[in-house]
């Protein structure tokens, strides 16, 4: 989903395989081709296939899994409030992304000073899309419907204001948080989505290697979202929490989870659907999308288990909440990273990642005395700045990881420079301030924007009685 | 008649129940209650928060009964829902002036 | 799923592919072959795969989505009278497809009168399918396996009468509601599917013009089931209702929905599963599967987004139920439009048919005081009303649709005749009719028929009971 | 997933496709190339589609699917320590898979005498698994990832243990079940796998004729783990059941379901997933897997049918659970034969297994009074059996069943020889033998090692007061 | 003043508090309990394991009231409540002796 | 002996049950009810039908206490569980005529 640098060896291999199927009649007809202008390509039906599966797998990530995932974990008095919230953030963005969200994210910014941050508004309300035109991947000739790629990454784009909400769960009103999102996408998401993630695709860059985004330019690795995704919403979730202040009772009143057992449907259900999210950033359906799925799984796997233990020695109970976060957790770590590491860096990058996050979520928590109330920023900003910089190492072909592709070359091929790993850390860090710094002060000006205008706070009654019955005119349940 | 409030643990109510049924206690109302006492919950912790509720699950048993079999129930109930750990709560009882039985009309013992 | 007016595009595309990736040497060869007899197409394992998922998330749909999104609207009591219904029915009516159901609905019905309204029984018990066998699409030359078809067909004949029994829910005996969807999807669902949806496929439609289903003949548009599935269900329900009668103690005692979280569970796995409903009835994966999916994702945000507006008009407040019954309509009217449309038609789609869903939901429902207790009427028929006229609109290449493939080509092109508003509108409208009456009529004498020999209703006393513990001898919760 | 006996004709339909599409240029090109040394086979990308999607399939039976349809059926207090076990047995095993499980079963064990048993250490770790590395489908010159094959592969060993702890639910501690599980899955699960699915694929047979598992040798049929899976973790849960001892208050007290609801949610998302499980097992994408799906959506609901008729007959009301769990019957049932027979077949069985296992979840298990919480034994063992065996027979040709592939010749083809019902029949109860006996004795001696050395059981106070809060400190609600 | 206790038929609930709101009842306090008595509860079977429960639910309804409604308030309660069948409930009436309104601090019959 | 019968706001409990243990009492029961009054509830509305229903979430406090501190105890809960809204709750009083601890069989004072 950022130059990935690993397809270039399946394209060749692919390539290969076109000549082999074809036989000799056509090798030398494909050549002469190949020496004339190139084709241009058309969808294989297979990667198209995959990134359809992939999309609603995003989709389900949201509603119901992170839904849920949120919602068990507050009170039953607030339940449908976290539920509503996540539904129609994925409505209401998903409206904007395909009027002018996809646009400002996926074009080209042109030459302006802005062109590393934004794209432009060519293709407002999707003009120019057809059911025919293409989008690149990351490997060269390899190309899938352009629609499929509209709403494949539309789906990242409803996910993650969705994320946000968790930290100042259980006091918010309803109208204004939706005010807020909607200016959010636009000022934070959509440009960070640019700055990662905007090339030209592997055909195009060598003819336009400054038409990138910004943090690409620097050659941060991102494959799926570590950045833009959750590093993102866990810092405009801390800052959120910090600006609308504790739920009333806190550290007072006992707030237990109303049902660990929604929680738990949830977290299974991100695990389910993050393959998609993951395994679909590579675009294509090959052997590298292989290796991503199977390092989200075992990243996850790995974060459970040391999750647990360390919650084991710490508190002297596995706990299923602990299971589940420290499998969320994981996945979080190993979203940047899917597509460059390897299994066992995967593995690794899981047991690391569980430990620091639960120290954030407890001590780090407790002695601060902020109230991110679903622990946004302990998991996801956490998470994601752990994955992030571990990436810049797991990357590396020595340990086991699937190295950086050079894209100046057609097709593009693993460079013989060894790898540099201190460099590439020290990008990844540079990736990590941007989105930091982007995001936070964005969205520290925006909710205090909101708060000003229309108040994010409902009373404190409202609150006391639930949001439930107080901003929507319903109760979860009637049993 | 009395109105004989017990609080109990919650798995001992089918053998207090049958054990009653023996002394011809025809019938009582159950609620399911917390209880606040020298038994002290368990502790839960959720991602590092900890909880210690005093709130124990109870079950609390209304049985209205006939003057004569007061003190018969009042021990049948001790008996039966006695383990001998903390908790095992408690045998309250009330004056009842009357009782009416819906269904027909019937009042006082006969309504029983 | 019907004569698909789009894919030709992409076949010519295809076919341009396959050219292009044989290389010249092979482009003469291959248009020898053409002139030629053409070679027998083979399925693309891309197109496969895709279908086979679409499969199993319709059936998804059905169980646990629909049986969640009807249960957690009921009492309590009632709550497992509803999901085993669901399950029952889908297990039934999947027994009946492959055993004379597909034959009914896909098979040629001769040239007898009775031709254009039922198939033959040539397929009984899937007589002549073999995992060679191969089913049309709506591409010259691409087939998919037969037995992929007939399973994803499996899933909308199972869903379709699920859906009804929302209307009269609370308050039908088990063992009569079996016995009449036996009847139902025999005499009312599979002929529908074949008048709506049955055609010998792009490549002998030529030759055989003549044979194919009623509303086929006229030219009606349903790319998924707009007629076949929702308004055909809707109408049945609101029939049922009527029969039935009310609830016990409607009007009187609150029956606020059980569980909310169940509820919006239930229609969370129905928008994900939808996507193989509407994106899979394009029986492959191309770009305008790729139009598909993205309709069906926006026009669902639009109308959760309009619902929920109109209610906060109406009543003040945004609630969980109404976002998620609006993402249902929106689901429901972009149902016969997803292929043929674009993203922004789907779009006004959805924010138009909301409104109109809302005022039969409410005012109209009062109106007429019948007890369609979970609004199969209101959102489904009425829903599927509103898409399947303005999807004779919104295909018009001018508001950015598919338009309508000429057929008697091959392969099939786009007419160069400017696209027919008035015409197509009529069209969709007699389909509309046809639907309404044969599912009415068929709906009311069955209903008659069941009610008069086995009884639908149970007693007052069980029906106050709970069906779960009468009929079932069950209870949901234990807690 | 053990020597399919299907795709032979496919792939002689595959390389007539190839053939087709490349044209007569192109058909001697290819000839001569058969002729000379055949290209080593490339991935399609259909099929590496289908494969992703049917692994993320089955870890969703696991999660949530598996864990709610058992955790519905404890009660409330032990709800959690079953949504627990589930996922950390398939976050550890996952961990053991990649490490040592997969070069275990799916190495060659060379030429010791152990080899037909387990495989060897080679892959330790994936040593060799590459993004480039391919593994072997049922097809000559059909391949797929091996990343994708180890992910697919690993998701079975996922599921497997966790479908033991059924049988001895609410009593049992979850750090001893943990260090049971590791043992279990290293010394049972990955050599059974061995025995019954290893060989060197269909390109390599003819050459290593020998270099197969010990039942796969025996010419046992298992499609998808009807012995691997079902009978293995069955057998180990009566096993269990019996060492770890009845339940306090069995008997005695009514321990009534807490929440059929998360029973029947599970219940259908493992029918969902199941077609990643069984029509993933074809490992591509073609018209056998078609027909896989098929019987496994069909005889999934001949036996849900089934089920609830015998219990309609027996008890008088048909039920929800009977529904489930008839349907869980059926789909464990046609696990094995899910390849192999016709839609008409495994109607047949489904219609056959509840019957069996209902007699043995209620007679058997009353009669003999051990207390299988949630009817493993009952379920997966029986249907297992009954499933493995009648296999043997539906398999057959005449009955609509795909034949058993002759793999010594290149391209495999059907025998010309009568199918060997008796033959055949024998052979699936050799295989079915191999697995009750070795899983039996295998998992009894580690049972005992565990109780012995940790304890297998709670304490009964902790029994009484619920393993959620005294084994995991957290109680599944708090509404 | 009295302590009505009245346990009912869930179903009834609604009828009963109009009924007592014609009569002057300013409030009550309502509980779910599981009565045991001559009705018996359903049986219910799963996968062949049957539990014939004798709890069946009701409701349980506390009313305070001034002596002298008292009697008029438990014949409207057996006449609302009441259809005839096995399971209709019993009245039972307690003697108070005292009353607090907490948000006022008015105490006895002007705290009802 | 007296039985003290508190009806509060939920959120009360905690301040409630601290206060409490300041004066002695060693334990309640208590139980959640839904509370008919002055205070009227919040209205729902499903897909237009709206529900107003008069029924507030409360919690039932009952509490055994000796005759001697049954006055302040009274005075304790009403000044923690008030707040000055309307649905504060009631402090209502009966007389206990017996007491009995299952655990060990004291009776009376001894058992509380
Ligand atoms: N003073 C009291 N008034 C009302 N209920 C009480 C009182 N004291 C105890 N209970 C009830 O009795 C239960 C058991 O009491 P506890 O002190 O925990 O143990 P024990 O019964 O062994 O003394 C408590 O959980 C509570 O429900
Ligand atoms: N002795 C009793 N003490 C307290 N509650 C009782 C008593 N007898 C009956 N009840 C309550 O009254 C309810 C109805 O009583 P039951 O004997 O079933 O029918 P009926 O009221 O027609 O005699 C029971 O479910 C129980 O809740
Ligand atoms: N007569 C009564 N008998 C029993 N409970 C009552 C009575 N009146 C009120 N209550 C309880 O007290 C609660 C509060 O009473 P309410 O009239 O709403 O407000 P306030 O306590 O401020 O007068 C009610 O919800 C109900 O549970």
């Amino acid at each position: 989903m950022n130059r990935n640098t690993v397809t270039g060896a399946s394209l060749a291999l692919l390539g290969g395989a076109a000549l082999l199927i074809a036989g000799p009649a056509l090798a030398q007809a494909a050549a002469t081709v190949a020496a004339a202008t190139p084709p241009a390509p058309v969808p294989n039906k297979g990667d198209t296939s995959w990134m359809l599966v992939s999309t609603a797998l995003v989709l389900m990530m949201s509603v119901p899994g992170l839904a849920l995932f949120y919602g068990g974990l507050v009170r039953t008095k607030n339940m449908l409030s976290v539920l509503t919230q996540v539904f129609m953030i994925v409505a209401i963005v998903s409206l904007l992304w395909v009027t002018y969200g996809y646009s400002m994210a996926f074009t080209s910014g042109g030459t302006g000073p802005l062109a590393p941050f934004v794209g432009s508004f060519d293709k407002l309300f999707l003009k120019g899309v057809t059911s025919d035109s293409v989008a690149a991947t990351f490997s060269n000739g390899v190309v899938i419907p352009e629609y499929v790629y509209v709403a494949f990454q539309m789906t990242f784009a409803c996910i993650t204001p969705a994320l946000i909400i968790g930290a100042f769960a259980e006091r918010v009103k309803f109208s204004a948080l939706m005010v807020f999102m909607v200016l959010w996408v636009t000022v934070v998401y959509f440009p960070i989505a640019h700055m990662v993630w905007y090339w030209p695709g592997p055909d195009a860059l060598k003819a336009t290697p400054t038409d990138v985004g910004k943090a690409f330019s620097w050659g941060v690795l991102d494959f799926a979202g570590g950045t833009v995704v959750h590093i993102n919403a866990g810092i405009a979730g801390l800052v959120g929490c910090l600006i609308i202040g504790k739920r009333t009772g806190h550290g007072k009143e006992a707030m237990p989870p109303h049902s660990l057992v929604m929680t738990m449907i949830g977290a299974s259900l991100l695990w389910v659907g993050w393959f998609g999210f993951n395994a679909g950033s590579n675009l294509e359906s090959n052997g590298v999308t292989g290796v991503a799925f199977l390092n989200t799984f075992v990243a996850t796997s790995a974060a459970a288990v040391s999750w647990v233990l360390v919650e084991h020695l710490a508190k002297g109970k596995p706990s299923l909440l602990g299971g589940v976060t420290g499998a969320v957790a994981g996945l979080v770590a190993v979203t940047p990273a899917s597509g460059y590491a390897g299994p066992m860096g995967s593995i690794v990058l899981g047991l690391l990642v569980s430990p620091v996050c639960y120290f954030f979520c407890t001590f780090v928590k407790d002695k601060f005395k902020y109230d991110d109330a679903l622990d946004v920023f302990g998991v996801h900003c956490i998470g994601g700045i752990v994955g992030a910089i571990l990436t810049g190492v797991l990357a590396a072909p020595a340990l086991g990881g699937q190295g950086i592709l050079d894209y100046t070359v057609i097709p593009a091929v693993l460079p013989k420079t060894p790898y540099d790993y201190v460099g590439q850390v020290i990008t990844q860090c540079k990736g990590v301030l941007l989105t930091l710094a982007w995001s936070g002060i964005g969205s520290a000006i925006l909710f205090v924007l909101v708060d000003k205008t229309m108040g994010l706070r409902p009373t404190i009654d409202a609150e006391r009685e639930g949001l439930d019955i107080t901003e929507h005119g319903e109760r979860a349940y009637n049993y | 008649m009395k109105l004989i409030i017990a609080v109990i643990k919650p798995f001992k109510l089918d053998e207090v129940r049958e054990a009653l049924t023996t002394v011809g206690v025809q019938g009582m109302t159950v609620s399911e209650v917390k209880g606040f006492g020298r038994q002290k919950g368990q502790t839960e912790i959720y991602r590092g928060a900890e909880y210690t509720t005093n709130m124990v699950p109870k079950l609390k048993l209304e049985i209205v009964v006939d003057d004569a079999v007061a003190a018969q129930v009042i021990e049948m109930i001790q008996q039966t829902a006695h383990t001998g750990s903390i908790g095992d709560g408690k045998i309250f009882t009330l004056e009842v002036t009357g009782a009416v039985r819906i269904r027909t009309g019937e009042t006082n013992e006969t309504a029983l």
